[in-house]
């Protein structure tokens, strides 16, 4: 004989949990794409990928659990801002890996691993036409693939694949969006399995795009064909589209405000405030990154770095970080304002 | 008019008939019953019966069903096998043959497309007309059919028309199996014919006629198994060539190139090919008993009278082929490159032998 | 002698055209004007197995044999991805059923090198056993068929008679007379009691006896030396560059076998003798599988005798594994990697892949390589300038079995 | 070891001639014949043969191990009774890894081999008609033993008859029950109670309190005594936080 209990949270309408999320998230357009309701959900209704969050047929099949409201970030949501508490902050550029910038998110997840902090890490890799690919990196030398490396400014679903991670393995390393990092550290706050995430890396971010809607304007209105890309890039307010022989394309960001998805347009956490480590161009020269190490485990791995001198290290700039963050404030106001403004171009 | 046919018919048949004192009390008292009689006496005369009971047809069939189940029988047996059963259990099987030339004979015959068609019916039938032929001239002591000096030489001469008629199956067939298969029995049948040949002639030459009575009567104190052992071997080998019985099932061969000649054929017409070997066995083994076993010398029993010549003569052959279809479970098959090495080589050279013992005793006897 | 040359314009037959084969037009065409024949053996010819062979002959001498096998394709490896890991056993088992235990325990090598799984020496032993009678089995089968395919139709029941008694002692062993599926990673499925034992002791004496029979009336038989002997050669260095393996590269003189070379199971324990012979020809072939089921017995004897006693499954999977199959092997995940093995099956080399990619309970790709497509080339290369009524002959010296082949 | 060479001279070859005559007539005459003349005689089976399988309905708590170990896909569990199994032996291929499977031993193996079915729907055995032996149309007069010594393998026959037994071998596995290693991590889904076949596991409503402090509603799941260890809702559970706990 035994029991144990949970708590089901309280419901806002009369419906099934997930008619709760959806008209309080998705319906209301707070709905950032983390794809946390969709790795939680028992029944696995709830489908993510390249298109808005939705579960077909919801009102026959929600089992009425509740856990896809008790992980979702935007849930009673309280927008996060400012650059947060960090230990440490560093400018560095990893010796081993290429990667957007410093490769320093390579580099820390590859130390971790080097370490046994973790046992594996979910990854983002791209195909050929830039649509986003999970792998799960449980060797140093899968860390070598330029195209696991990189910024790929595309929705992704690592949170569903982070689960199965957790579910076979102890200790799991994790790389996101400053959203995805705070649908982890719910979900860890709800569920005891996912303190088996001991490393979670969060990406400094302005916004993120769908990837049809990326790739269709591109092509549309600057007659970009990704798939011959090697690079993108954001600098200075910048997109920047590399090629493969060597030319590339540049435009303002601002003229990418038609596909940003509302739900980026509520957010005002630029630097990921409740990762371990936050890794970001903003506030280093080129070809380094700015690393705001937060928490102990990250404070170690950091360390391990600097001793064994796998990466240069420099002062940053944390006046730009600072910048950048009240910026995002500004742009992204909650609740969000009626009337569109024009926005300053940041140069 | 007619009773005047009738009453010479009736002589005709009455003086020259089988005296068997067994049945006789039968036979008088069909003779009083009219039309009946005449049946009587028509198979009581002593060509009709040679030709049509005995050694001819009716025991032929007979035959028929008992070799091909008794070979069947002992093949199992050899092979720790059991064999057919199930068709009349108390019997062990021994309907089988009758139930599988039932079933043949209701079994659709299908003529394909590319056959010759007129000459793919007709020839399976036509090839029983050198293989009935010969019946007609073997004597069973008194019952004999055409009784001629040169019986012997007329029976070799009908034999070798055999190939040619499944020379023409193969044609007839137009399919590149029958057409190996009937190059291989060409090619077979000049093998063994010569041999075969001289193994009998030089018999005639020992015998100094082709009569088989003289033959049979030479024999009465040695058979002449023992008299020319040599032509006795070569003739043995020579029919299991000339009846395409395993080791030298060549031109049929199953394995390689799927009942060679035979392999379009089904049904009815299937059947009949397939007894075609039989039924030449049965005729060379005829031969066989009569140049080297003794014909129908051998017991005498006085109720059978008449009869008791062509059914020693009957049994002699059976029991030569019981033990000849021993060989089929003994041998692989041989090559057809092999088989004619060995019979242009050591066959017609026994042969020749065979026939210089035949003059020498000729001779001398 | 001076050849005459008759000019007579042969049309190849329409069906070449209708029919689909594997060779090209051109080629019908030049078979024809050269006055060759094509003769399509199989695939429902008595003589061919489930295969076709595109027989080009002159006269009576083979050319050219172009084999079109594939008719008993069942795509093995494919199946094997959709499976559970335990589930792919009796799967793997099916390409030959004759050598079950064989193809068995290459796959569950596989397995065991994956996850390092140490075996206990008395299941070690008993699957020595298993692999030795299922070889002997299939020698007999193949000696059956290549007795059938030459004419003797004795020299086909009697191995079958006494393949009765291999399968009777499966049967004691494991339960089922042939694709026992009695052999799991960490050992075997069950303890074999010794009165078991004992039985296939005296088996394998009167196994013996009546091979004895088979040898006076079939092996020896004057018809199959001549059948079989200087037919279809293969030198040394054709065996080996054509990639020939098991007891054919063995006949032509070439002492390889994969139970010396890298021994498995309980091989390096029992001493037995690698059979060669250096004719290289189909008798060769005969006499070399023959010699080796002599062999064969030696090992199970040897095997019977110096049984330890101990567990029959290993510690690392679990006590006993009744009531506790699905527990243990149900979701049995591989780590990462690929994994190979080479086992020694009566045909010769056989070699199972497994990559599995660490995370689901299936294997990401499994690869069998059959011994039977491996001497193929060696096979139809054999042929070449022997006459049609060697193509049975060679054919059953090869003991080539299509299920194997095709997979 | 070379292969010993055969002689090619006509002696040898003769010699070998007469050898095959003598046994040919030798079996002739005396065969080693080995055949069973089934139906009227049957072989004597070992009783670990893999032949039909037999169910104890008492003892089977419907885990479903048996049906998803299959490698043929052949058994199906019945949804309107109790979900016990039932073999399509059509599909089976006589593996009885669902046999070694089953935790309690209520899946048996039995020798018998010849089962005959009249149609394809008969052969989708239920679990009902899986409890016993079915009959078979026996014709047998007597029975047929294989016996080796070290010298030769004969058929014995024998009057009695063939027993046709079933082999049951109860696992030694403790019962266990589901237990819940982590509830914290416990996604509330109810999975576990939906797919439990016993309706081993119940969920009350109520409030929930944590140190004496009300924290809001929810649910409590309590396993029961039903329980019976079938592992189901292990299998189930998307968290994968229960498992199963051998009970005194």
């Amino acid at each position: 004989m035994q029991e144990w209990q949970f708590v089901m949270p309280e419901k806002k309408h009369k419906k099934k949990f997930f008619g709760n999320l959806k008209a309080e998230v998705i319906d209301a357009k707070l709905c950032c794409h983390c794809a946390a309701c969709s790795a939680i959900c028992p029944v696995y209704g709830i489908t993510a990928g390249d298109k808005p969050i939705e579960f077909p047929n919801w009102v026959k099949d929600c089992v009425d659990c509740g856990a896809c409201v008790k992980v979702c970030p935007r849930w009673e949501y309280k927008p996060l801002n400012g650059v947060g508490n960090y230990v440490e902050v560093i400018s560095a550029k990893s010796k081993r890996f290429k990667g957007q910038d410093g490769a320093m998110v390579t580099e820390i997840t590859a130390t971790a691993l080097e370490m046994g902090l973790i046992e594996k890490a979910i990854f983002v890799s791209r195909d050929e036409d830039w649509r986003t690919k999970i792998v799960t990196i449980r060797d140093v030398s899968q860390l070598y693939d330029r195209k696991v490396t990189g910024t790929k400014y595309c929705y992704a679903d690592s949170i569903p694949a982070l689960k199965e991670a957790i579910l076979s393995s102890k200790a799991v390393g994790f790389v996101g969006t400053p959203c995805m990092v705070s649908a982890v550290r719910k979900m860890q706050n709800s569920f005891k399995k996912f303190e088996r995430v001991k490393l979670v890396i969060g990406l400094f971010c302005t916004e993120n795009f769908y990837h049809h809607q990326l790739s269709e304007f591109l092509l549309k209105h600057k007659n970009v064909d990704l798939m011959k890309a090697t690079k993108t890039d954001i600098k200075k307010g910048k997109f920047i589209v590399r090629f493969v022989d060597g030319s590339r394309v540049s435009f303002p960001v601002k003229e990418l405000e038609e596909i940003i998805p509302s739900g980026c347009k509520v957010c005002q956490d630029f630097s990921a405030v409740e990762s371990d480590v936050s890794v970001g161009s903003v506030g280093s020269e080129s070809g380094f990154s700015t690393v705001l190490v937060r928490t102990e485990i990250a404070k170690a791995i950091v360390d391990k770095i600097r001793e064994r001198g796998t990466a240069e290290i420099k002062e940053p700039d944390m006046g730009a970080v600072q910048k950048l963050c009240d910026y995002k404030i500004k742009i992204h106001p909650y609740p969000p304002k009626k009337k569109e403004e024009k926005k300053e171009e940041k140069s | 008019m007619i009773d005047e046919i009738l009453a010479t018919l009736m002589n005709v048949f009455r003086s020259n008939s089988m005296q068997i004192p067994l049945i006789q009390p039968i036979v008088d008292y069909l003779m009083q019953i009219p039309l009946i009689n005449i049946l009587v006496a028509l198979i009581l005369w002593r060509p009709f019966f040679a030709v049509v009971i005995m050694p001819g047809l009716a025991v032929l069939l007979l035959y028929l069903l008992y070799i091909v189940w008794f070979e069947r029988k002992l093949t199992a047996r050899i092979q720790w096998r059991v064999g057919p059963l199930e068709v009349a259990r108390p019997i062990r099987g021994a309907i089988q043959a009758l139930a599988d030339g039932l079933r043949y004979f209701f079994q659709e015959a299908i003529v394909h497309r590319d056959a010759h068609r007129p000459y793919f019916v007709q020839l399976p039938i036509l090839a029983f007309i050198p293989i009935l032929l010969p019946i007609a001239f073997i004597p069973a002591g008194n019952a004999v059919g055409i009784k001629t000096p040169y019986a012997i030489q007329l029976i070799v001469a009908f034999l070798a028309l055999i190939p040619i008629t499944i020379i023409a199956i193969g044609w007839a067939s137009n399919n590149r199996f029958a057409f190996v298969g009937s190059v291989r029995e060409a090619l077979m049948y000049v093998a063994y014919e010569i041999p075969f040949i001289i193994a009998v002639i030089s018999m005639i030459y020992l015998y100094g006629s082709g009569d088989p009575y003289v033959a049979v009567e030479k024999q009465s104190l040695v058979p002449g198994a023992i008299l020319n052992p040599i032509a006795f071997l070569v003739f043995l080998i020579t029919m299991l060539m000339a009846t395409s019985r395993l080791p030298f099932e060549i031109p049929e061969a199953d394995q390689e190139i799927a009942f060679g000649p035979f392999v379009e054929y089904s049904g009815m017409l299937f059947g009949l090919v397939m007894v075609l070997a039989y039924e030449k066995l049965y005729i060379m083994t005829l031969l066989f008993v009569i140049l080297f076993l003794g014909g129908w010398n051998g017991f005498y029993f006085e109720p059978l009278g008449d009869l008791n010549a062509p059914l020693c003569l009957f049994i002699k052959t059976v029991v030569v082929i019981s033990i000849i279809a021993i060989v089929r479970s003994m041998y692989a098959r041989y090559r057809i490159d092999q088989t004619l090495r060995y019979s242009f080589s050591w066959l017609i050279a026994f042969s020749m032998v065979a026939l210089g013992i035949g003059v020498v005793l000729g001779w001398i006897l | 002698m001076e050849e005459i040359k008759i000019e007579v314009p042969v049309e190849p037959p329409k069906e070449l055209e209708t029919l689909f084969l594997p060779i090209p037009k051109d080629y019908v065409e030049d078979t024809y004007r050269k006055d060759d024949f094509l003769i399509l053996v199989g695939p429902q010819h008595p003589g061919s197995g489930h295969m076709r062979l595109i027989v080009r002959v002159k006269g009576d001498i083979i050319q050219e044999v172009i084999p079109d096998p594939g008719y008993v394709h069942r795509s093995m490896e494919k199946l094997a991805e959709n499976r559970l890991y335990i589930q792919n056993i009796p799967l793997v088992e099916r390409p030959a059923i004759m050598d079950s235990a064989n193809f068995n325990l290459g796959y569950v090598r596989a397995i065991e090198s994956a996850m390092d799984i140490e075996v206990p020496e008395r299941a070690k032993f008993l699957r020595t056993i298993l692999a030795e009678l299922c070889r002997i089995g299939t020698h007999l089968y193949d000696a059956a068929i290549l007795a059938v395919f030459i004419g003797h139709t004795t020299g086909f029941m009697y191995p079958f008679g006494i393949r009765e008694l291999i399968c009777e002692a499966l049967a004691r062993m494991t339960g089922a007379r042939f694709t026992s599926s009695f052999i799991i990673p960490g050992g075997v499925r069950r303890d074999v009691e010794e009165k078991t034992l004992r039985w296939v002791y005296d088996a394998t004496f009167a196994i013996e006896k009546r091979l004895k029979s088979f040898e006076r009336i079939f092996i020896k038989n004057p018809t199959t030396i001549a059948r079989l002997r200087d037919v279809g050669v293969l030198s040394k260095e054709e065996a080996i560059r054509f990639g020939v393996v098991g007891p054919f590269l063995r006949a032509s003189g070439v002492e390889y076998d994969t139970r010396i070379v890298e021994p498995y199971e309980a091989y390096e324990e029992v001493t037995w003798d690698i059979v060669t012979a250096d004719e290289g020809d189909g008798y060769a072939r005969f006499l070399v599988r023959v010699n080796e089921v002599s062999q064969s017995l030696g090992i199970i004897r040897q095997c019977i005798t110096s049984m330890p006693e101990g567990r029959y499954v290993s510690e690392q999977i679990c006590d006993d594994v009744k009531g506790n199959f699905f527990d243990k092997f149900g979701n049995l995940v591989l780590p990462a990697g690929e994994y190979t093995t080479l086992t020694e099956a009566a045909r010769g080399t056989l070699l199972f892949t497994i990559v599995s990619d660490g995370e689901s309970n299936v294997p990401y790709r499994v690869r069998i390589v059959t011994p039977g497509w491996l001497y193929l080339r060696g096979f139809m290369e054999s042929l070449k300038g022997e006459r049609l009524a060697d193509l049975q002959a060679i054919y059953g010296s090869f003991g080539y079995f299509p299920p194997e082949a095709d997979r | 070891m070379k292969v010993e060479k055969i002689s090619r001279s006509p002696i040898a070859e003769l010699k070998r001639h007469v050898d095959v005559i003598q046994e040919a007539f030798k079996q002739a005459l005396i065969p080693d014949r080995v055949t069973v003349e089934y139906p009227r005689e049957r072989r004597i089976y070992p009783d670990n043969l893999r032949g039909f399988i037999v169910l104890d309905r008492s003892k089977c708590i419907s885990c479903f191990r048996c049906a998803q170990i299959c490698p043929a896909n052949a058994i199906q569990m019945s949804l309107y009774d109790n979900f016990y199994p039932g073999v399509d032996y059509t599909k089976c291929i006589f593996c009885h890894f669902c046999v070694d499977s089953c935790p309690t031993g209520a899946l048996a193996s039995s020798n018998l081999h010849d089962m005959a079915f009249r149609s394809l729907e008969e052969m989708k055995v239920k679990a009902t008609q899986m409890t016993r032996l079915p009959t078979i149309v026996r014709e047998d007069k007597q029975s047929v033993e294989y016996f080796v010594t070290k010298k030769d393998w004969k058929l014995q026959r024998k009057k009695e008859l063939e027993d046709i037994s079933v082999l049951r071998i109860i696992p030694r596995i403790k019962p266990r029950r589901a237990f819940c290693e982590e509830p914290e991590s416990c996604l509330g889904c109810r999975q576990c109670m939906e797919v439990c076949p016993h309706d081993a596991i119940v969920m009350e409503r109520c409030e929930i309190t944590l140190g004496g402090e009300v924290i809001g509603k929810g649910c409590i799941l309590k396993v029961t005594e039903k329980c019976v260890g079938c592992g189901l809702c292990v299998r189930q559970c998307p968290m994968q936080i229960l498992a199963l706990k051998e009970v005194e």
